[in-house]
């Protein structure tokens, strides 16, 4: 048995036996209150940490379950068990609705507009007074019943919460470690990274968010059953700034952490009350909780930016990563060529080419990036663009996998416009990229990377993976990854955090990574920058090996040794402009491009 | 990093420590929100538990006198917190009775909790609801006068003036809210018509933009449901846009920080509110002026002249209707050990035992139908003269 | 009363509420264009100046000088949390910095609370008078100081950012912090001005409106929340379009709730806020990708 | 004795070493360039030099040890970096960006001293005094290096390190900018330079190093390295794998 279950049994355990425990010396409802924190905060731990979408508004989701579950069971009369599922469900659909626009929002812009929606949700409770009993709210609401079965009383509502704890933990375990997990790390540490494997980062987000709601919405349910008594105030936005203390405080990259912290800021608040009137004398207290409550705060953020958790964690001996568990993956089963193959030949083959691009051109603000950008890549060849430094070719490759929109002109794949399609769309249709600077997702192993890749191919969906289905998916899909990380010679490395990876092994990761969504075509960024000798080497013979698997190649590089040595054709762009295109050799002896490269004079 | 563990289990014993003292003691617990929005509510109920606490700290048993220990908690101004400091004081400190909360929402939050525990609890907000039903809230009493009673006493004075068009300028909470429903009820049987309602927040800053709208409406009044310093915004509006009409303020202002707050402003404010603040005036006859005085005397010689508050009358009243029942409690021969039976005891005596007894709020008589025990006695007209109560004409 | 007399009523204390958000604003970007730091904390600057104010006047001192010894205390609280909490994490995430001002909000409020307790403080108008007409509004005379006072700090902030070096370099720092390193800028001392300023400009802000709306000590957080509204609908970036869109807040949130109902005042304004938010996401994306994920890494 | 002596310095610039032991010099009135592929670690070696990233080894300035100091006290020890990409301050006027680059000598030199060279760098780019009010992002590519190259100069720096000053830059420009930098020369001043464009380099600069991977991979006179077949090679193509193995 390994250290984490012991301790995992250990505080199953220690749950079990906590009410005997205390009874008579603690109130059971300071624990109560920390298993339904707990799960709200487990929610805003998936929301923030893993996916990285900072909310300001979790109160409101929390009060909405609570309302729904108020209003239901009081009003409309439904058994309170429906209530509990309606509560989820009821604020997992406004916080998807809401949240799909919201989730445009980044950064800062985020916060506010969580924030804001926190206060429009606690206006309109206020003031739907005929619904929601107004500010003064909502008195005898039934306790929870279950056939018959009354379930009342602090010990009942202690082991019911924090049975559903368990639950929420493991199904956000089970979320973290799925390919659902790694979509939205993935989104967490680039959104056009993700994209351009597949992952439409919007839907993704409206789904954990609307998950976050879910979790909230049932710690709402529960309130309002347990008090039989709801009002308004405890969903204020103010409520909300707590629970994202709570989670930063635990930890907010680690599930154990949003008990933690949900565990640490309550008992510690609750503490100081009863501490500081014995120092200070009675009721004379409350002025010096807050004090020394923002100090200690501030102490232990500034102290453990990561959260108490990982240092508890390393003090218990357990590893603070969720993802670190699994053992060396598999050898390699499945290769690029196997998967090419399969797909047998192009219907439109010689007829059309696989990539038209077609008088583009990109301006940013003043800035003319690209200027008439027109050539074609036809299935099978490796063609190369080369040019100096902010010639545009990154911002061809922008435009081509629709990072960036085209301010004029067109790219068609198989003769078909795609400019206005999402990235995620074009990667569908089996064009995948790197970058410049390579966009690893630095927290996911490297093994999970390719993973990543290989999303689009995976089945298990948003509540499959929370609910732990798609075993045998995944481990095939481990198997395959590591076929690719072999392929690029990373095997031996799967399990390390990718953010580790020395420079040039970023790049081989990256190309492993864009490979695992088995394209039709693959744009290379200038894969050679930052690489040493011997990894250009190694780069060059890789380039070859995709080709001859199937694979277009489309190639953005100034190195001119480089490109001459892969390309079937090159095409020079000098300042936004096309000096020169065909092959190596007659590129090579263009005047012009001589020019461009080495100087005028010399040219001449 | 063990030290960080060390730390927390220091913590967690000290904290659980108070429970592990068990004497023979009876324990009364106070939730009142020393902190948040209703903190000038619950600081004079804080402050008035704090100067009365050792004489009313001995209760007289048959078997000699018994320590009656007072412990005060925080509610926080928040429903949640105070139901959790309640909770605490029941099942860890095993209190005989709650004294809680300073608002309704917190009041209203702690019923069930307080109904199963069969512990009894005195309220010190206005909603009715919150002893009404009285079947479903037999453990629950109440001190403060309900909004109902005050709006009575308003809309008689409105009447007798001659004001039949009023507007409404209210809290955006529950202590607002419970105003308005009162208000809506009782003003038609009284033909005054509520031209307009408007609301605002407790920490407004701004509130013309209500009062311009009111105005649309032509009151010949208006009623302010709110405390400071809303309420002073509010008053002061109403002035600065230099409207002369009557503003009708509720007994949630009665403070000295409404006065003080006011200045000029409030020159000419009436508001409803027990005779704490016009004591002086009180002709001899008055049964309360007595209590009254020996309270304006404490209060004010502690905390200063002028600082006198219905609030802090409230929590008092709550210890004068406790301290004699636990002593007819344990006269019956019930120990304070069994919390169970004391409890229940001394349910039953505040019930039926509180008589005429004298409060700082009014006369409180308890029977098993009413658990608010006031009349229309408890509550007179006041209007703000010189930066003072005075009786209102 | 007619309805344009009360649209001209609600427009004029819409505008004075604005110009009192604007000074919150104002710090919160000060703050943010050179630290990066989202100060949760910046009412609490205001609640302090207020209430220090307050006291000081009742300790007999004249208003004027009151008002400047209460502005100068906040510039140097600012500059002092900058000092002990944000520059020791100055590493850290921007979420960990955010929860870091949460931590110095609360400790600052607990600070407030125990040295002024929970009554509201008052400050007398800093003249007296009857309240002036204008168009069909009535403003007191109050408001006319805030405005006033307000326009006045703009002309010396302005000055301050284009005519002096100090002014620049705060700027530079803000616009290019790595170049600013490279001319010799200490960006971790601008760092501090930044606080000081935004202390003074919140305590600035605190000192005029307690004459309007009274100071307590848990005033500031519902204060700086507006502040950062319209700071962040403009980015977070420009001072002259972060007053701005605070004026615009304060009018937009007076008319909602005066041509709609005061009920849904916040809700109002806040939902105004959202689609703005929106508009300004989506027209980011109509751009690229890229371009947003980089804006979201500023 | 050496202006800028360095040696064996490591620095890394994120998770990559990208600079593992490099050593060199610069002398008094001396213009050396560092050229070499992208990505062969010359900007981090500016940057480790300059204090910008942190970096171990050796680093002299002027006889002093300076391993270690950061960006700010270099600019007052003498040493200024114009960076890659230019950097400027985008938003701020061109004049603003001038007077920036003289900031740790405001306050301890007079108003004139500071208004001479700023006639001194309009002097040198004529066309910059045209557009003094504009903000600096407007400016097109060229002029935003001349710009870029005029605040390094008004820091008064008794060293100058460019980083790339030619890239992304038109022929024409090029030509303009290798004008000033001669100029530059002639008048005395000691400059570092990092160049992809090996021709222009090589032309303006006395000594050069030739990085790669992180290292110095060649050093040497120009006018020697100039000749070097694998120097021609390696900015000619062919030198990693020859096309005719395909």
């Amino acid at each position: 048995m390994t250290g984490s279950k012991i301790w995992l049994l250990a505080f199953v355990a220690l749950l079990l036996v906590l009410p005997a425990l205390v009874a008579g010396r603690i109130s059971l409802s300071i624990f109560l209150f920390i298993g339904l924190y707990s799960l709200i905060v487990i929610g805003l731990t998936l929301l923030g940490g893993h996916a990285g979408q900072v909310s300001l508004g979790q109160a409101a989701f929390y009060g909405l379950g609570a309302y729904i579950a108020a209003i239901s069971s009081l009003r409309w009369d439904v058994s309170p068990w429906l209530g509990l599922p309606m509560a989820a469900l009821g604020a997992a659909v406004i916080a998807y609705v809401m949240g799909l626009p919201i989730f445009f929002l980044r950064g800062h812009y985020l916060v506010l507009g969580t924030l804001g929606l926190n206060i429009v949700v606690d206006v309109v409770i206020r003031n739907v007074q005929h619904l929601t009993g107004g500010p003064t709210g909502l008195t005898g609401i039934p306790p929870l019943s279950f056939g018959g079965i009354l379930i009342s009383g602090d010990r009942a509502y202690y082991y019911l919460i924090w049975a559903l704890v368990l639950v929420a933990l493991w199904c956000g375990r089970n979320l973290i470690r799925s390919r659902v997990g790694r979509a939205l790390a993935a989104i967490r540490s680039s959104e056009v990274a993700a994209a351009t494997l597949g992952i439409n980062p919007a839907q993704y987000k409206g789904l954990i968010f609307a998950t976050s709601a879910a979790f909230a919405g049932i710690a709402g349910a529960l309130y309002v059953h347990y008090l039989s008594f709801v009002s308004p105030s405890p969903f204020a936005f103010n409520f909300s700034i707590d629970l994202l203390v709570m989670s930063v405080l635990g930890g907010i990259f680690y599930l154990p952490g949003a008990v933690l912290g949900t565990a640490i800021l309550t008992t510690l608040r609750e503490a100081l009350r009863t501490i500081m009137p014995g120092l200070l004398g009675s009721g004379a207290s409350a002025e010096y909780e807050i004090i020394l409550f923002g100090l200690l705060l501030a102490a232990v953020v500034v102290l453990m930016p990561r959260g108490v958790w990982p240092v508890v964690a390393r003090a218990l001996g357990l590893n603070a990563d969720p993802r670190a568990a699994d053992g060396v993956p598999e050898a390699a089963q499945v290769t690029i060529m196997e998967a090419q193959a399969a797909e047998g030949p192009d219907p439109a083959a010689g007829a059309e080419p696989l990539l038209r691009v077609d008088g583009l051109e990109k301006r940013f603000g003043g800035l003319l990036a690209v200027h008439n950008l027109a050539f074609e890549v036809r299935r099978g060849e490796v063609y190369a663009i080369i040019g100096p430094n902010g010639a545009g070719k990154t911002t061809a490759f922008n435009l081509i996998s629709g990072v960036l929109r085209p301010t004029r002109g067109a790219v068609s794949w198989r003769g078909r416009p795609i400019s206005d399609l999402a990235p995620y769309r074009i990667a569908a249709l089996g064009v995948a990229r790197t970058f410049q600077t390579p966009k690893i997702f630095a927290d996911l192993s490297v093994l999970e990377n390719v993973m990543v890749g290989l999303h689009r191919g995976l089945r298990t969906g948003f509540l499959g993976s929370m609910l732990g289905f798609g075993h045998r998916e995944e481990g095939a899909a481990r198997s395959e990854a590591a076929g690719y990380l072999q392929m690029v010679g990373l095997l031996s490395r799967a399990t390390e955090p990718a953010g580790g990876l020395p420079f040039g092994s970023l790049r081989l990761l990256e190309i492993a990574r864009a490979l695992a969504t088995k394209p039709a075509l693959l744009l290379l960024d200038e894969p050679a920058s930052g690489l040493s000798a011997a990894e250009r080497r190694d780069l060059v013979r890789l380039i070859r090996q995709i080709r001859q698997a199937g694979v277009t190649v489309l190639l953005v590089e100034h190195d001119v040794s480089l490109v001459m040595g892969v390309a079937d054709r090159v095409l020079v762009l000098n300042y936004g402009e096309q000096i020169a295109e065909g092959t190596p050799a007659t590129v090579r002896a263009d005047p012009r491009v001589i020019g461009a490269y080495l100087g005028e004079e010399q040219a001449s | 990093m063990r030290r960080v563990f060390m730390l927390w289990i220091a913590i967690a014993v000290i904290a659980g420590a108070p429970a592990l003292a068990q004497q023979a003691i009876v324990k009364v617990g106070f939730v009142v929100d020393v902190t948040g929005g209703a903190s000038s509510l619950g600081v004079p109920e804080r402050n008035t538990v704090l100067l009365y606490q050792d004489e009313f700290g001995t209760a007289q048993g048959p078997a000699g006198p018994v320590r009656i220990q007072y412990i005060i908690t925080d509610g926080e101004s928040d429903p949640t917190k105070a139901f959790i400091a309640a909770k605490r004081l029941i099942d860890e400190e095993r209190v005989a009775a709650v004294v809680c909360c300073t608002t309704s929402p917190a009041s209203l939050a702690i019923i069930e909790t307080v109904q199963a525990a069969r512990v009894p609890n005195i309220s010190l907000a206005a909603a009715v609801q919150i002893i009404e039903p009285v079947q479903q809230r037999r453990w629950i009493f109440k001190t403060p006068q309900t909004d109902r009673l005050m709006i009575d006493v308003i809309t008689d004075h409105m009447r007798q003036r001659g004001i039949r068009r009023v507007a409404w300028l209210g809290f955006d909470d529950a202590f607002g809210q419970g105003g308005l429903v009162e208000f809506e009820k009782i003003a038609p049987q009284k033909q005054i018509e509520i031209v307009a309602k408007e609301s605002f927040a407790r920490a407004s800053t701004d509130v013309s933009t209500q009062i311009t709208r009111a105005m649309g409406r032509n009151p010949q009044a208006f009623l302010i449901w709110a405390i400071p310093p809303g309420a002073n915004v509010a008053n002061r509006n109403i002035r600065d846009l230099g409207i002369m009409l009557p503003v009708y303020q509720s007994h949630g202002v009665a403070n000295k920080t409404f006065l003080d707050l006011g200045g000029a402003t409030v020159e000419g404010t009436l508001l409803p509110a027990g005779k704490l603040l016009v004591a002086e005036a009180l002709p001899d006859s008055d049964k309360q002026k007595p209590v009254l005085l020996s309270y304006l005397e404490r209060y004010e010689g502690r905390y200063g002249r002028g600082t006198r508050n219905t609030f802090g009358g409230h929590a008092l009243d709550a210890m004068f209707i406790l301290k004699p029942a636990i002593e007819r409690t344990l006269k019956q021969g019930i120990r304070p050990e069994n919390t169970g039976g004391f409890r229940t005891v001394l349910r039953d005596q505040i019930e039926r035992g509180t008589k005429e007894l004298v409060g700082i709020t009014g006369i409180f008589t308890y029977t098993p139908r009413d658990h608010l025990g006031l009349d229309r006695r408890a509550a007179v007209m006041i209007e703000v003269r010189n930066n003072n109560w005075t009786a209102a004409r | 009363m007619s309805l344009s007399q009360q649209i001209a009523q609600f427009i004029a204390s819409g505008f004075v509420n604005g110009t009192i958000y604007a000074l919150l604003g104002l710090g919160l970007v000060a703050i943010h264009s050179v630290t990066r730091v989202v100060n949760v904390a910046q009412g609490e600057f205001a609640a302090f100046g207020a209430l220090l104010a307050a006291s000081l006047l009742a300790q007999g001192f004249p208003l004027w000088p009151a008002l400047a010894i209460a502005v100068a205390a906040s510039a140097i609280l600012g500059g002092g949390v900058h000092r002990v909490a944000i520059r020791p994490a100055r590493q850290a995430s921007a979420l960990v910095l955010l929860i870091i001002t949460i931590a110095v909000h609360l400790a600052l409020k607990g600070i407030l609370l125990l040295l002024w307790g929970t009554n509201p403080y008052s400050l007398p108008p800093f003249s007296a008078g009857p309240p002036v007409r204008i168009a069909s509004a009535v403003l007191i005379r109050q408001s006319l100081w805030v405005i006033g006072i307000t326009a006045l700090v703009l002309i010396i902030l302005y000055l301050f950012f284009t005519r002096t070096i100090r002014g620049k370099s705060l700027r530079a720092c803000a616009v290019n912090p790595t170049a600013a390193r490279l001319v010799g800028i200490r960006v971790e001392r601008m760092g501090t001005l930044a606080w000081v300023i935004a202390g003074a400009l919140g305590g600035l802000a605190g000192v005029l409106i307690t004459p309007l709306a009274l100071a307590t000590y848990d005033m500031g957080l519902i204060l700086g929340l507006k502040g950062f509204v319209g700071a962040v609908v403009v980015g977070m970036a420009s001072y002259p379009w972060t007053v701005a869109a605070c004026i615009a807040f304060g009018i937009v949130e007076s008319l909602g709730a005066g041509l709609i109902s005061s009920n849904y005042r916040d809700a109002i304004a806040f939902t105004a806020l959202i689609v703005v938010l929106l508009w300004r996401a989506l027209s980011t994306l109509r751009i690229g990708l890229i371009i947003s994920e980089e804006a979201a890494q500023e | 004795m050496m202006l800028l002596e360095v040696e064996h310095l490591q620095a890394s610039y994120g998770p990559v070493q990208a600079v593992r032991d490099v050593s060199l010099t610069v002398g008094e009135n001396e213009v050396v360039a560092i050229i070499g592929p992208n990505g062969a670690g010359k900007t981090t070696t500016l940057s480790a030099i300059t204090g910008l990233l942190p970096a171990r080894g050796e680093v002299r300035f002027a006889g002093h040890r300076t391993t270690g100091l950061s960006p700010e006290d270099a600019v007052g020890l003498g040493i200024s970096l114009v960076p890659e990409r230019r950097q400027l301050f985008a938003t701020m006027s061109v004049n603003d960006n001038l007077l920036l680059g003289a900031y740790h000598r405001f306050g301890r030199e007079s108003r004139e001293a500071i208004t001479r060279d700023l006639d001194d760098v309009f002097a040198l780019f004529p066309l910059l005094e045209d557009r003094v009010d504009d903000p600096a992002g407007t400016l097109s590519g060229g002029m935003q290096q001349m710009l870029a190259i005029g605040r390094g100069l008004m820091a008064r720096p008794r060293l100058l390190l460019m980083d790339e000053p030619l890239l992304g830059l038109a022929p024409l420009v090029i030509r303009e900018i290798l004008k000033t930098l001669r100029n530059l020369q002639d008048r005395g001043q000691s400059l570092l330079l990092v160049e992809q464009n090996a021709k222009a380099a090589l032309e303006i600069a006395r000594r050069a190093y030739v990085m790669e991977g992180g290292r110095v991979a060649l050093q040497g006179e120009t006018s020697v390295l100039a000749q070097d077949p694998k120097v021609r090679a390696a900015y000619l193509g062919g030198h990693v794998e020859p096309a005719q193995e395909r």
